[in-house]
């Protein structure tokens, strides 16, 4: 059964139709690339998985449950996906290990000794277990991104939802990002994650899927979906004439 | 000029003027502890409440900042015991400072609140937790930390404005230079002395709250 | 003893309302000059004016409006000065409002962005024609929705005045309660009153406000 | 010289009450009116000068006087030692008893069994002053800024009992409360002086010779007739 | 005798000394260059010569008077020399009309007609004449640039100072403004401008001066100076090796 299940997901705001019927099976373990043009609709569909918006058709179910609009789903659903922003957004008045603690002791209600544990073991999964007193704005962006991971990992997602987290970031912190990303990959966590990064697409995905005007283009492995793009939107999308 | 002025009254009427102090130390304290929580409630339901409780607040805030603190108190005061709900002056002095800074509160302490980013909200839903889980631990403190000053001028005027509780007989600072007046015939010296410790005392409150403030806002950037 | 009617208790509040009104234009208007006035000192280039207006700021700021009323009625009478009721509200009115009224004023004005200063001085203007013809006519604009909120708080101000026996709405409230033994209805409709002047001011300060935000944004 | 200052203005300056009934009040037009409005009309016109009406409250009658915003106190100003340290007073124009009100239910026959109950009363009057003296310790007494306070006060609940002039708590009957102030026990015969600035001896001995006109020829007689219901007591 | 001289100007912000012992004249019809590193003290040597900064020590004259500090000085030096900056000041509530004839109205009590014939011909002069009822922002960048040039110039200096006045423009607009510089230069007009257009500092100038942590380090002709650097700061600067 997949993990993941989108079945002719519609979302509309107000007239103008973003999403025109997904459908995308996540199976376990896999890791998944979106890319398509500005406005292709790659951050509402991940919106949508999450919860943050609510879809106007189809359906969406995570490991076998359904999503549905109420709190009670919605908690439940969010348990098991976690989501990484472009712009991090840290906590700025709590200190990296108050991050990473904060959802654990509320929602979970984890007792603070454990979620101290569990934030220290996953900071030191980023690298930044030197840093858990520090706050948000005292680290570099690519520190600030990797909290942001430590922090829904924390959480134990069953699969994470990552919508270019390595935009806002200078090139040169681009990589110890990526790195842990890629960790993480290995580690057998499944992924989706929208990405302008070609190269770490091609060589760390299972598949690849090419968005446009707001339906799924062309899906494909990495391999096949770089080397053989078969619509001209991909082909011009992809630079290839 | 020819008046002498006067000041050998301090003496015996010293304790009046510390029991004023007192009062007025308490209305405050009690008027910036309620009135902000209150505010902070209403501040919560203006910018993400349930839809039927905002005009509710909108009225009350209304209201309370269309008109003056003197008509408040005295419609607590003096009206309500006519629906049957008799108050004592200071409780009525103190309900009069909580409703008063809740609704001034309210409304600064909402416009802090939608200055938070949105992806603030966002990244507390996506960690699972409730909007109020969010708006709790997540949206507040940010919120608050960016008002304070705005908040902490709030409360000193509050302070001074409670001047007028001493018409309801409440025996604050106002009060005993009142009280003093009358018996001493010495209004001018009086009303400075008084004058001057309420200086002191706005002084020493934004102090006070500057150090609130640096207590429960995370000292960063600076460290 | 005659009756007061209900109709008797609002003639009289509307009646005394002439005064608040009165009060409150004066104060506003003689505020806004004083104001006006602390403003250029506050911003002057010599240090000890820029003191000067500082520290009246923080001592009309820092203490109650009810104590400078009391000081300006019954002090400066102690001085050979007479001083009735009317202008002992409306000096100490007056003297409160300017330092509201002049520190949100600086407030504008330093919102002004430092390069207008420069280029008008490299143009050879003098500091008052900066001010005349390029900063204040700027600073005005975004002035207006803090000073009509301001303005509420001058009315409410004005309630003060009862104390020191300015027959005003607030204490025609007071007086009226006494003759009719209905403080209910009385306070009442005095807030009601009170309201009704403050809140149109209170709405339209708000939406100038929006206003002058959405035209920032537009820039 | 006040007397002369009075004749070349052609205006005397007279501190009245409007929250005290029956001495000043006001009507539904909002004038004042009373026993103090008539005795400073009767002064005017005897000393051939118009009359401006200064509405004060107890607490700042005296200020007044002092700041010299009036040239007369005619607002049922009790005579003391304290008060006469500070201004003069003429001789006595009307009968003022103090006493403590309340309604039938309040039980206090003499000053010892305020213990513990809840008095109020207008700061700075000479029932304040005596109270103050005569009550047990613990005594509440609220002492509130002006009558209108005190009344209110009163009637609205606020305090079980107040201590007021008895002609006031009368006129204050006679409007229907919804609690009647009736008298418990007497504090103190306090008789009403005019005040006026200390060392003004023309105006004092001015003042004091058309109340004794007056008192002779019967017009403050009439006076007190039409407010208080009773002729001019044998002692004034 | 120089029209500018600047003689062992030093000028301090607080404890910071930034300019430490300044020399330089300036002929009538020079155009003179300054280029030096952020925080050399380029900005501050021009904004000492209009009088925005009191200098510490030493000495500058314009056209033979004294540079004082009193307003009437102050005046009369502001009047022989004009500046533009780098961020256009422009007063933003008057029109692009009432920009350039407001100093002339107001500083030299030039009567309303003469002053806006006046602005029609310098708006004329940088190619603005039609946008003489325009508000600033309903100008491009390089529009409001030269509006700035001509508000400087209806006041008939005679030298301009130019700090930087192409740094915040897109760079398709800097030619615009470049151009009319040129034009001036050309016409005679003295010109003291910090520049990083070396480009056109190599063309347009009379001489270059290299500023140094306060100091003028090298000084010469343009091609001596781009081409055969002495100081090896000056060849770091321009990325000679
Ligand atoms: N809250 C919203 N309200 C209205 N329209 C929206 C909203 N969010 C997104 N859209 C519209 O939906 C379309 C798809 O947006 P979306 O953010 O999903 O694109 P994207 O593929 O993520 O683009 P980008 O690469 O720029 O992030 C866009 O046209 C956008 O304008
Ligand atoms: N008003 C001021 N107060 C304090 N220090 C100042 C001030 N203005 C400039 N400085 C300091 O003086 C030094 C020189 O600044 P200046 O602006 O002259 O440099 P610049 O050469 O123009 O640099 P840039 O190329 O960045 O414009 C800098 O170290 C700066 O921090
Ligand atoms: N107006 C009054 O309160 C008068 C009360 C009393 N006769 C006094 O002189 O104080
Ligand atoms: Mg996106
Ligand atoms: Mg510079």
């Amino acid at each position: 059964m997949s993990l993941i299940a989108i079945t002719d997901v519609r979302k509309s705001f107000g007239s103008n139709e973003v999403l025109k019927g997904i459908n995308l099976d996540v199976e376990p373990g896999e890791v998944i690339a979106i890319i398509g043009k500005s406005g292709s609709g790659k951050s509402t569909l991940l919106r949508c998985i999450n919860g943050l918006e609510t879809i106007s058709d189809g359906s969406i179910s995570v490991a076998g449950a359904q999503l549905l609009d109420d709190e009670a789903h919605l908690k439940a659903l969010r348990l098991k996906v976690g989501m990484i922003f472009q712009q991090f957004n840290l906590f700025p008045h709590l200190t990296v290990g108050g991050n990473v603690m904060l959802s654990q002791m509320v929602v979970k209600k984890t007792p603070k000794p454990e979620a101290e544990e569990m934030a220290r073991k996953m900071l030191e999964r980023v690298g930044l277990s030197q840093k858990f007193d520090a706050y948000p704005d005292q680290l570099s962006g690519g520190q600030q991104q990797r909290v942001a991971i430590a922090r829904a990992l924390a959480m134990q997602p069953i699969a994470l939802l990552c919508d270019e987290i390595t935009s806002a970031l200078d090139p040169e912190l681009v990589a110890e990002v990526l790195a842990v990303v890629r960790e993480l990959a290995a580690e057998g966590m499944t992924l989706l994650m929208v990405t302008h990064e070609m190269r770490f697409a091609r060589d760390v995905c299972s598949r690849v899927v090419f968005m446009h005007q707001g339906r799924v283009h062309e899906i494909g492995e990495p391999e096949a979906v770089f080397a053989d793009p078969q619509t001209p939107e991909l082909k011009q999308f992809l630079g290839v004439h | 000029m020819n008046y002498q002025f006067e000041f050998g009254w301090l003496v015996e009427y010293y304790p009046q003027i510390a029991k004023g102090i007192a009062i007025t130390i308490q209305l405050i304290a009690v008027g910036a502890v309620a009135g902000i929580s209150l505010g902070i409630v209403c501040a919560w339901v203006r910018a993400l409440g349930p839809a039927w409780l905002k005009p509710v607040v909108a009225a009350y805030v209304e209201l309370i900042r269309n008109t003056p603190f003197l008509i408040q108190l005295f419609f607590i005061f003096f009206g309500l015991p006519s629906l049957g709900l008799k108050l004592s002056e200071l409780q009525a002095a103190n309900i009069a400072m909580v409703v008063n800074l809740g609704a001034y509160s309210c409304e600064i302490i909402r416009a802090g609140i939608q200055a938070t980013p949105k992806g603030q909200f966002e990244a507390g839903s996506s960690l699972a937790m409730t909007p109020f889980e969010t708006f709790r631990h997540v949206v507040l403190i940010p919120s608050l930390e960016r008002i304070w000053p705005a908040l902490s001028s709030q409360v000193v005027i509050v302070m001074l404005g409670s001047a007028v509780v001493s018409q309801i007989a409440a025996e604050d600072l106002t009060f005993a230079a009142n009280f003093i007046q009358s018996r001493t015939f010495r209004a001018f010296e009086a009303y400075m002395v008084s004058t001057a410790v309420y200086l002191l005392l706005a002084i020493l409150l934004r102090q006070v709250l500057g150090t609130v403030g640096w207590l429960i806002f995370p000292k960063r950037a600076a460290g | 003893m005659i009756e007061f009617t209900i109709w008797d208790i609002l003639r009289n509040l509307l009646l005394a309302t002439r005064w608040t009104i009165l009060l409150s234009l004066v104060s506003f208007l003689g505020g806004g000059l004083v104001g006006l006035v602390l403003l250029f000192l506050r911003i002057s280039k010599r240090k000890s004016l820029r003191a000067v207006a500082k520290y009246y700021i923080e001592l009309f700021q820092g203490t109650p409006l009810l104590m400078q009323l009391f000081i300006a009625f019954f002090g400066l009478g102690l001085f050979g000065i007479d001083v009735p009721a009317w202008l002992a509200a409306g000096l100490a009115l007056i003297l409160w409002s300017a330092a509201f009224l002049g520190e949100i004023w600086r407030g504008c004005v330093e919102a002004i962005a430092k390069g207008q200063w420069e280029a008008s001085a490299s143009l050879g203007m003098g500091r008052l024609q900066q001010m005349r013809y390029v900063i204040l006519p700027q600073a005005m604009r975004i002035a207006v929705a803090p000073t009509v909120g301001f303005s509420v708080q001058v009315i409410k101000g004005t309630a003060l005045t009862s104390i020191i026996g300015f027959v005003e709405l607030s204490k025609a409230g007071t007086v009226v309660t006494n003759a009719t033994f209905q403080p209910f209805t009385v306070y009442g409709l005095v807030a009601l009153i009170y309201f009704a002047l403050c809140w149109p001011l209170s709405k339209s300060s708000q939406i100038l406000e929006r206003k002058l935000n959405v035209a920032h944004r537009n820039h | 010289d006040a007397l002369g200052d009075i004749t070349a203005r052609g205006t005397i300056r007279v501190a009245v009450p409007q929250d005290f009934p029956p001495f000043g009040s006001v009507g539904p037009d909002m004038a004042p009116v009373g026993y103090d409005i008539d005795m400073a009309n009767l002064i005017a016109e005897k000393l051939g000068v118009k009359v401006e009406l200064v509405p004060v409250t107890s607490a700042n009658r005296i200020p007044y006087l002092q700041t010299n915003k009036v040239d007369l106190v005619i607002s049922s100003l009790g005579k003391n030692p304290d008060r006469e340290k500070v201004i003069d007073f003429t001789a006595a124009y009307a009968p003022f008893y103090n006493g403590v009100f309340a309604p039938a239910d309040f039980v206090a026959a003499k000053p010892e069994e305020l213990a513990g109950k809840t008095i109020g009363v207008t700061r700075g009057a000479v029932e304040d002053l005596e109270l103050t003296k005569i009550a047990p310790a613990d005594t509440v007494i609220k002492r509130y800024e002006d009558n209108n306070g005190t009344i209110s006060a009163f009637l609205s609940g606020q305090v079980e009992a107040v201590a007021t002039g008895n002609v006031v708590a009368a006129a204050i009957l006679a409007k229907n409360p919804p609690k009647r102030p009736e008298l418990k026990f007497l504090i103190k015969n306090s008789p009403c002086y005019i005040g006026l600035s200390k060392e003004q001896p023309a105006l004092l001995e001015k003042v004091n010779g058309i109340i004794a006109a007056a008192k002779t020829d019967g017009s403050l007689n009439a006076i007190a007739q039409k407010w208080l219901g009773t002729g001019l007591p044998a002692e004034l």
